[in-house]
């Protein structure tokens, strides 16, 4: 059965993965100076029996692999330790973060596809004239604003400015949520969506050019056949993946615009605990993004073998 | 070019359904008779407990939160609180009356056995207390009968009140026993006698305390307390502007302008328990040379750099102790220190008379983005001017403070550290003590020796006017040998919003929920 | 009555490509619109179909029994497309939806609206009714999906989801030019079964005159987006009124005699744009005059339904009278060429499966068979560019089988022209550069310099600064038959050289290989499957089915008198030559 | 339309060269008694805290600004282009182990690697150019050995190999210039990419020293004067687009010619 196959392989592969992103990160902090005493003495002096209760309590002092096979013994357990910085399980602490930085991925890769899509389209129809060259030059130019950037002008046009916004935070209702998280979405999906135009163009342009859609015409087809049926249909694939890709980039390089905007979320959280060296969360956040890489991967490859025969039948390898 | 037209259609397209039920992004603050204060801290918090978050966002809750069995008065004497009064049986020890029908905010009484454990427990390895450090001179705490306790030193320490009234916060000792290395965690989180009580702690989604109804002493205005963490300052700053946020200590003097500006806003600032200098490692190369320091002392251009990095709100540092401390220990009569007054002649001629007449290089590590990057650019600057060519090498703050901390590398440092007493001995120690020149310790500048250890020991137990003169001397001879260059010190400031205002903000009192209070009440 | 009549149709994108064409096409008649590539006459099916690509704009008129098509309104032509007119489309590969299956392609383009209910049931035995119209009668293959059909089957479901909802005209693009010889022959006869059966009109576009005479009652010849001639194809093609037709008709190969020489027509196809003021064939006529360049030569009527655009009586070509068969005899002795019991897998098929041959010294070898019969891989495998399974291949005495054996003599002793004119040459190099760095791979003594190659294959030197793209299909394949050469090669292998070049180009490419190769004494593997070719310029043909070689002997003999079924099978394939 | 970009991109080439020559103050001139003021005729673009001159560290910044990005760009596409050349044509055990670690490479968040890598390792463009260049060639490596896979099969690759050419040779002289379109609008590509991802991390406060006038890190250092002086932070932002877009233009309509060019 192919979706089996298709399952087992890419579990193999995600354990290499994530085998080989623990090792490196791991390794770095370990190799990188200073370790977590920093942050658990604070910047206040210090005696030394408090130092060395410390080393003991963190096997600072155990070589390098010792310490690996002892995160790992406990990972694979489901136990991924305590934060050294605020002393909560880890999982509770990414638990805590995940929901503000799902709810801004999901809703940047929302405003990214209904942007995204219909302009594209609209650029592909009307090829080569003024608002195809607009179009295309204005989706250029948002690729090429820093995303940072892009947040700070936001924030002092809409937020500031305007006031229409909340400046900082994510809030607590789903209204509030809602609200708070559409600057940091707008600054998020700007490159994306222009990504989307990009790509939704080619495919639409693609396609017009393909003969199965002039034959479907030939056959006096329903417009919205053609459209549904043939183009849709077939220009989804490509702008699935895209999809894809977005959410897995979204949902593990938001640090950016969560910096800007003042989101406790997970990229934040990335930053804080690799300067803080505080390891446990740091390699349960690399590893969780691997996993969520890897998911949105064996996602896509589904949608492909529901959707495309040809890799349904085994003729094209994923 | 299109473009604009385009990116404002996308934007408006995008917010005009939200737009609407944005209103008012005021939350908190807005209700009808605003005794809920949102406030915002540039750090999040991390641990409501001082043994592991002992720092100031951390602190500032845990004041609010748990009782110190001393306070200081807004002179920085040390004054009651939980213990009503206490004795001084023998130079070295104390003995301390608990204030009667206190309890704890979950019900229990407050025991002479809690207060005794809150204070033992700092010196528990398996605690691996930040606060410990401070009571390295704490031999035994004992509960004497229901409502005292008794602590005993190893040798006098004059300074051991003060260091009281912030670290010894007093804790149910059943919970604190429970948790000795994950008390005050958001999971466990903490219990006290204090003013107020928490009823949320989270480090993403922020602290909300409550006022504790059943509190002994005066109620405080504020019935609610939200607390949010900004760590970036521009953020910060928009979201006061914005009316998101009601009061903030997260203000950096050297930002003043910027604060002032802000319209329905008022910033207070006062003397802050800090110091700012230039630590230079008299073990290392040109710096070995007495000459050399004073030349740097004299060519950094201290005036301009206070302007720069305080905004007009902070002053010129004369010597190495923070100014809350000198005033404290001198009142009017400070005495007359070696100063080098800003003055490249005079740089010129130390510097010839050293074996670097024509200056030299030197390397200088600092932390990127920090202020340490803005002042080390400006002293560069100056040095250059006398043939001291300082090349900036640049680390994260991280990296930075773990290389500083194992003193390695060590040249010109550019420090600012606060405490929190009135005691010299908070401080000097730090700064000349051998036990402070190895790593993790604070004297960046090696200086030191046996004969210097033994003044500062003596010092410890020095009363009154001893007192003074013991450390007269220390900074006269600091001021000579010049192991540090002390730049300027730095005013705390607060920003409120109108409709709160805050009186009798002291640097002895840093319990800002106590004495913000909505406006008119 | 005439159900399509096309009169002055002119079509320009860029430039001009169709100009000012006049067609009519009757109820229950086929007519057949012939042109080399470039002529102009995809584009006309298309304009009549109203589907022209983006960019390209038509004017003249189109009707349909009266209705104005040209400059209709997009919902009037969709409510004519696919119930009056139906237009079938040459790459069966592309044509198909590759989402959906074959039922679907038919159930989507049944009649919406009709007398009885249309649900499921209904739908269903309509599909299998329209299939089995087609000639498939297997019911499993409406749930197949395109990928997972032959060539064949796809059209022949193209023409059934085509001819779903019955219309008056259909138009056929090429719709045979993508298949094999058999399958072709296949989907022409169904196509005329369905013609007849249906009595709809057919305007069958197509490159090959042959199909055109064997398919149509009237033909009409296309020449740089205009009609030079047309009438009832039997008379075409005995008496063709136009030079262009004659030089068409002349270079076509036979499968039934070896022509002494095969005459292209000198040069290539002018744009329509630059032609518009004279004969477009002047140039290439060998009998222009003055004329001929001062206004363009209006369609005349000779006798009743015959037209010209020729305002001369055509010549009659001359006859050369030479033996026949000017192919020399292989010197004897030891084969150049043994190949062993060779065999070759790609996963489940089988490629090769035990073949063996061998070419002697000067000689050349045909070897025929249709895609899928291995004949490619057979190629590849002596180049070195597959590696086989099993069996020996032995040149000149040098084993080619044995791993890192070929070292640096095998590329002298055997080289090869490829199939695809558009890919032969590396677009980045020019002529001169391609050609130089072949030489320089072969031995010292007798290298031949770049303008000595290019006079060798018939180019001008000034070709060696040019870039293949500045070059036309026959041009390139000329410089690659060069390149080949350029080694001093002892074998050639060519697979299938002249397969996508028209007719009067690939006359001259063969004439061209033809004489080199006896010049040269090189000997010849020719891969093929245009058993007309294989006639002209093999002394032997071995042919192959499924990696198999069914019948092997002297190439006339073979083509004469076939023994093997499946050889007679191609043969009746091939159309027969006027 | 081509001449415009070539000339803006060429004039920022020029800047990034002679940039700190044309700066009418020092770069580092501080002027603490003046400190941060909006533009002014000493001025065009007033100054950053410091008192330091904006228009002159714009100008003085342009070379880091530019060059580091154009060495990753550099570095990603030589890289790429020859591993996947040689992975597509020598196929084989050495495609199939490439190809596992690009999948691998490819599986990574990359964003977190950059960040704990460059964040750990710290100090100076050096590190994050390197982990850039590392992260950005996984994908061009399969684009190109796709491409490469595509050509080999074509009639003008068999024949150059039936000719006998070393590989070497068939590659570089036969297939690359065949790849050129994708190559260099890949390499254009990579270079915005690290542009804005550079001044992303100086953002972060990863990167350079303080003070070194460079683009980002001035879009960073001088964010929080925006009510005093916005040019000091809104001019880099507005370079840095106007470059990325340019070249990024620029690489789509190299692409475009190129492939109508050289090949077919």
């Amino acid at each position: 059965m192919a979706v089996l196959s298709l399952v087992a392989r890419r579990l193999a592969a995600a354990l290499v993965l994530l085998g080989a992103l623990s090792v490196i990160t791991y390794g770095l902090l370990v190799a990188s100076p200073g370790g977590p005493e920093q942050v658990l003495l604070g910047t206040r002096p210090s005696t030394p029996e408090t130092r060395a209760a410390i080393r003991a309590e963190y096997h600072l002092d155990d070589p390098f692999p010792l310490r690996y096979a002892h995160w790992l013994g406990d990972a694979v357990h489901g136990d991924f330790g305590v934060s050294i910085y605020s002393r909560e399980p880890v999982t509770d602490v990414i638990a805590d973060r995940l929901p503000v930085t799902a709810g801004l991925a999901g809703y940047a890769l929302l405003i990214t596809f209904a942007v995204g899509v219909p302009v594209g389209l609209v650029a592909a129809m009307g090829r080569g004239g003024l608002l195809d060259q607009g179009i295309t030059l204005g989706s250029l130019v948002l690729l090429a604003v820093p995303p940072f950037a892009m947040s700070i002008l936001l924030l002092y046009g809409f937020a500031v400015a305007l006031g229409w916004f909340p400046v900082f935070g994510a809030g607590d209702t789903f209204m509030e949520r809602v609200t708070h998280l559409t600057l940091p979405a707008v600054a998020l999906a700007a490159a994306q969506a222009a990504m989307v135009v990009r790509q939704m163009r080619a495919a639409a342009l693609d396609l017009a050019g393909q003969d199965f859609l002039t034959f479907a015409r030939a056959r006096g087809l329903p417009r919205t056949r053609v459209w549904i049926g043939y183009a849709l249909r077939n220009a989804a694939l490509p702008v699935l993946t895209v999809g894809g890709l977005l959410l897995a980039a979204n949902l593990t390089g938001a640090l950016f615009v969560e910096q800007a905007f003042g989101l406790h979320g997970l990229g934040a959280l990335l930053i804080a605990a690799v300067s803080q060296k505080d390891i446990p969360v740091v390699q349960a956040l690399v590893l969780f993004g691997g996993a969520i890489v890897v998911a949105v991967n064996l996602l896509i490859d589904l949608a492909y073998l529901v959707v495309d025969p040809r890799v349904r039948h085994g003729a094209v390898a994923l | 070019m299109k473009t604009p037209t385009i990116r404002a259609a996308v934007v408006a397209l995008l917010l005009l359904p939200v737009a609407a039920c944005a209103g008012s992004p005021q939350k908190g603050g807005s209700g009808p008779e605003r005794d809920t204060l949102v406030w915002a801290s540039s750090a999040a918090p991390n641990s409501l407990d001082i043994a592991h978050g002992f720092n100031n966002a951390s602190t500032t809750i845990q004041l609010a939160v748990l009782d110190t069995m001393v306070t200081l008065d807004a002179k920085g004497t040390p004054a009651p609180a939980l213990a009503t009064s206490w004795t001084q049986p023998t130079p070295d020890s104390y003995e301390f009356t608990l204030r009667k029908a206190v309890t704890f905010t979950d019900g229990s009484p407050l025991t002479a056995d809690d207060a005794a454990y809150s204070l033992s427990r700092h010196l528990d390895p398996a605690v691996a207390s930040q606060a410990a450090s401070y009571f390295t001179t704490v031999k035994k705490v004992e509960a004497v009968g229901t409502d005292r306790v008794r602590v005993t030193l190893t040798r006098p320490n004059t300074a051991f009140l003060s260091v009281a009234a912030i670290a010894w916060q007093v804790v149910p000792r059943k919970l604190a026993e429970a948790h000795p290395g994950d008390l005050g965690s958001p999971e466990v989180g903490t219990i006290g006698t204090g003013p107020f009580k928490v009823a949320k702690f989270s480090l993403t989604s922020g602290t909300v305390l409550e006022r504790n109804e059943s509190y002994w002493g005066p109620k405080p205005a504020l019935r609610r307390v939200e607390i949010k963490a900004i760590s970036d300052a521009e953020t910060l700053r928009m979201a006061v502007r914005s009316g998101e946020v009601d009061a903030t200590d997260g203000l950096n003097a050297r930002d003043a302008r910027k604060w002032t500006g802000l319209s329905g806003v008022t910033t207070s600032f006062y003397p802050g328990n800090n110091i700012a200098y230039l630590a230079l490692a008299v073990g290392n190369g040109p710096l070995k040379d007495v000459h050399v320091r004073r030349a740097i002392a004299h060519a950094v251009d201290r005036e301009a750099l206070t302007t720069l990095m305080t905004g007009g709100h902070g002053t010129i540092a004369r010597t190495v102790l923070p100014m809350p401390q000198m005033t404290a220990l001198y009142g009017d009569n400070m005495p007359k220190f070696p100063d080098y007054s800003f003055d490249l002649a005079a740089a010129k001629a130390e510097l010839a008379k050293s074996a670097y007449p024509d200056g030299f290089t030197m390397a200088v590590p600092y932390a990127s983005g920090s202020d340490g990057a803005t002042v080390m650019q400006a002293v560069a600057a100056d040095l250059a001017k006398i043939g001291i060519r300082l090349t900036m090498e640049p680390s994260p703050g991280d990296k930075y403070m773990a290389t500083l901390m194992d003193h390695r590398g060590l040249g010109v440092q550019y420090v600012n550290l606060s405490y929190g007493t009135p005691e010299p001995v908070e401080v000097l120690p730090d700064m000349i003590s051998r036990a402070a020149a190895e790593p993790q310790g604070f004297n960046f500048s090696g200086y030191g020796s046996a004969e210097l250890d033994a003044r500062l020991d003596a010092l410890a137990g020095a009363t009154g006017q001893e007192r003074q003169d013991q450390v007269t001397a220390l900074l006269t001879e600091i001021g000579e040998q010049v192991p540090y260059v002390p730049l300027f010190h730095m005013d705390n400031g607060i920003a409120l919003r109108d409709g709160f205002t805050a009186t009798g903000l002291s640097v002895w009192n840093p319990n800002f929920f106590a004495v913000i209070r909505p406006a008119g009440k | 009555m005439t159900l399509l009549d096309v009169t002055g149709l002119t079509v320009t994108g860029r430039h001009l490509v169709v100009d000012g064409v006049d067609l009519t096409v009757s109820a229950g008649e086929t007519v057949g619109l012939v042109g080399e590539s470039g002529s102009g006459k995809s584009l006309t099916a298309r304009a009549v179909a109203g589907l022209l690509p983006k960019g390209m704009t038509a004017t003249g008129s189109v009707t349909l029994s009266g209705l104005r098509l040209l400059g209709a309104r997009e919902r009037v032509l969709r409510s004519v497309r696919g119930s009056r007119i139906a237009l079938l489309m040459q790459d069966p590969f592309a044509m198909l939806n590759p989402l959906i299956t074959a039922g679907a392609h038919i159930a989507e383009s049944l009649p919406r609206t009709g007398p009885v209910r249309r649900d499921r049931a209904w739908r269903r035995t309509e599909v299998a009714r329209r299939l089995a119209e087609v000639g498939i009668d297997d019911p499993s293959v409406s749930g197949r999906y395109p990928f997972q059909l032959s060539g064949g089957m796809r059209q022949r479901i193209a023409l059934a989801a085509a001819l779903a909802r019955d219309p008056e005209l259909l138009i056929a693009d090429e719709p045979t030019t993508a298949l094999d010889a058999t399958t072709q022959h296949e989907i022409l006869t169904l196509l005329r079964e369905v013609q007849r059966a249906r009595g709809m009109g057919v305007l069958l576009i197509t490159h090959d005159l042959r199909v055109a005479f064997e398919m149509c009652d009237r033909v009409a010849v296309m020449y740089a987006g205009r009609i030079v001639e047309s009438g009832p194809g039997f008379d075409v093609a005995k008496v063709p009124a136009h030079p262009y037709t004659s030089g068409l008709l002349a270079a076509l190969p036979s499968a039934t005699v070896t022509l002494p020489r095969l005459e292209g027509i000198p040069g290539s196809v002018p744009s329509a744009g630059d032609v518009t003021g004279t004969c477009a064939f002047a140039d290439r006529c060998s009998q222009v005059d003055a004329d001929c360049g001062h206004a363009r030569p209006p369609l005349r009527e000779i006798t009743p339904g015959r037209h010209t655009a020729c305002l001369y009586e055509v010549r009659p070509r001359p006859r050369v009278e030479q033996p026949p068969a000017a192919l020399r005899e292989p010197s004897p002795g030891a084969p150049l060429l043994t190949i062993d019991d060779l065999s070759k897998r790609y996963g489940e098929h089988t490629a090769l499966g035990g073949v063996s041959l061998s070419v002697g010294e000067g000689e050349s070898v045909g070897v025929v068979g249709e895609s899928g019969s291995g004949k490619t891989t057979l190629a590849r495998c002596v180049l070195g560019l597959a590696v086989p399974d099993g069996g020996r291949i032995e040149l000149a005495g040098l084993d080619l089988t044995r791993r890192g054996r070929r070292g640096d003599r095998a590329h002298r002793l055997v080289q090869c022209v490829f199939q695809d004119p558009s890919t032969s040459l590396n677009p980045s190099l020019t002529v001169g550069a391609t050609l130089a760095e072949a030489a320089a791979q072969g031995t010292r003594e007798g290298r031949l310099s770049v303008p000595e190659l290019l006079d060798l294959v018939g180019l001008p030197a000034s070709y060696a600064e040019r870039r293949p793209r500045a070059l036309s299909g026959g041009e390139r394949q000329r410089v690659a038959i060069a390149r080949a050469l350029a080694v001093r090669p002892a074998l050639l292998i060519c697979d299938e050289p002249v397969a996508s070049l028209d007719v009067s180009v690939q006359a001259h490419v063969l004439e061209l290989l033809r004489t080199v190769v006896r010049d040269l004494g090189t000997s010849l593997l020719f891969i093929t499957h245009d058993l007309a070719v294989v006639r002209q310029i093999t002394n032997r043909t071995v042919v192959l089915l499924k990696g198999k070689i069914v019948e092997e002997g002297k190439t006339p003999q073979i083509l004469d008198t076939p023994s093997h079924p499946y050889t007679q099978k191609l043969l009746a394939s091939v159309p027969p030559t006027p | 339309m081509r001449g415009v970009l070539a000339g803006l991109l060429g004039l920022a080439v020029l800047v990034a060269l002679f940039g700190s020559h044309l700066a009418p103050h020092d770069p580092a001139a501080q002027d603490l008694a003046l400190g941060v003021a909006g533009p002014s005729a000493a001025h065009w673009l007033g100054t950053d805290d410091l008192g330091r001159d904006v228009l002159s560290r714009l100008l003085a910044g342009a070379g880091s600004a530019l060059l580091w990005p154009v060495l990753v760009a550099v570095g990603t596409t030589t890289l790429s282009t020859s591993l996947g050349l040689l992975a597509g044509y020598r196929l084989g055990w050495i495609d199939a182990i490439m190809m596992r670690t690009v999948d691998l490479a490819i599986a990574m968040p990359g964003m977190l690697v950059l960040i704990v890598l460059v964040g750990v390792l710290g100090g100076g463009y050096g590190w994050s150019v390197l982990a850039m260049a590392v992260l950005f060639t996984p994908g061009d490596i399969r684009v190109i050995r796709s491409l490469t896979l595509a050509q080999r099969e074509l009639a003008y690759a068999e024949a150059a190999r039936t000719l006998g050419l070393p590989p070497r040779r068939v590659m570089f002289r036969h297939l690359l210039p065949n790849l050129a379109p994708t190559v260099v609008s890949n390499a254009l590509l990579s270079f915005v990419a690290a542009l804005v991802s550079l001044a992303g991390l100086s953002f972060l406060g990863i990167g350079l020293p303080a003070g070194t006038p460079d683009w980002g890190l001035m879009v960073e250092e001088n964010r929080d004067l925006l009510d005093l002086n916005p040019w000091a932070s809104v001019a880099p932002v507005v370079l840095i687009t106007l470059v990325a877009t340019s070249a990024t233009l620029l690489g789509d309509r190299l692409f475009d010619t190129l492939s109508k060019g050289g090949a077919r």
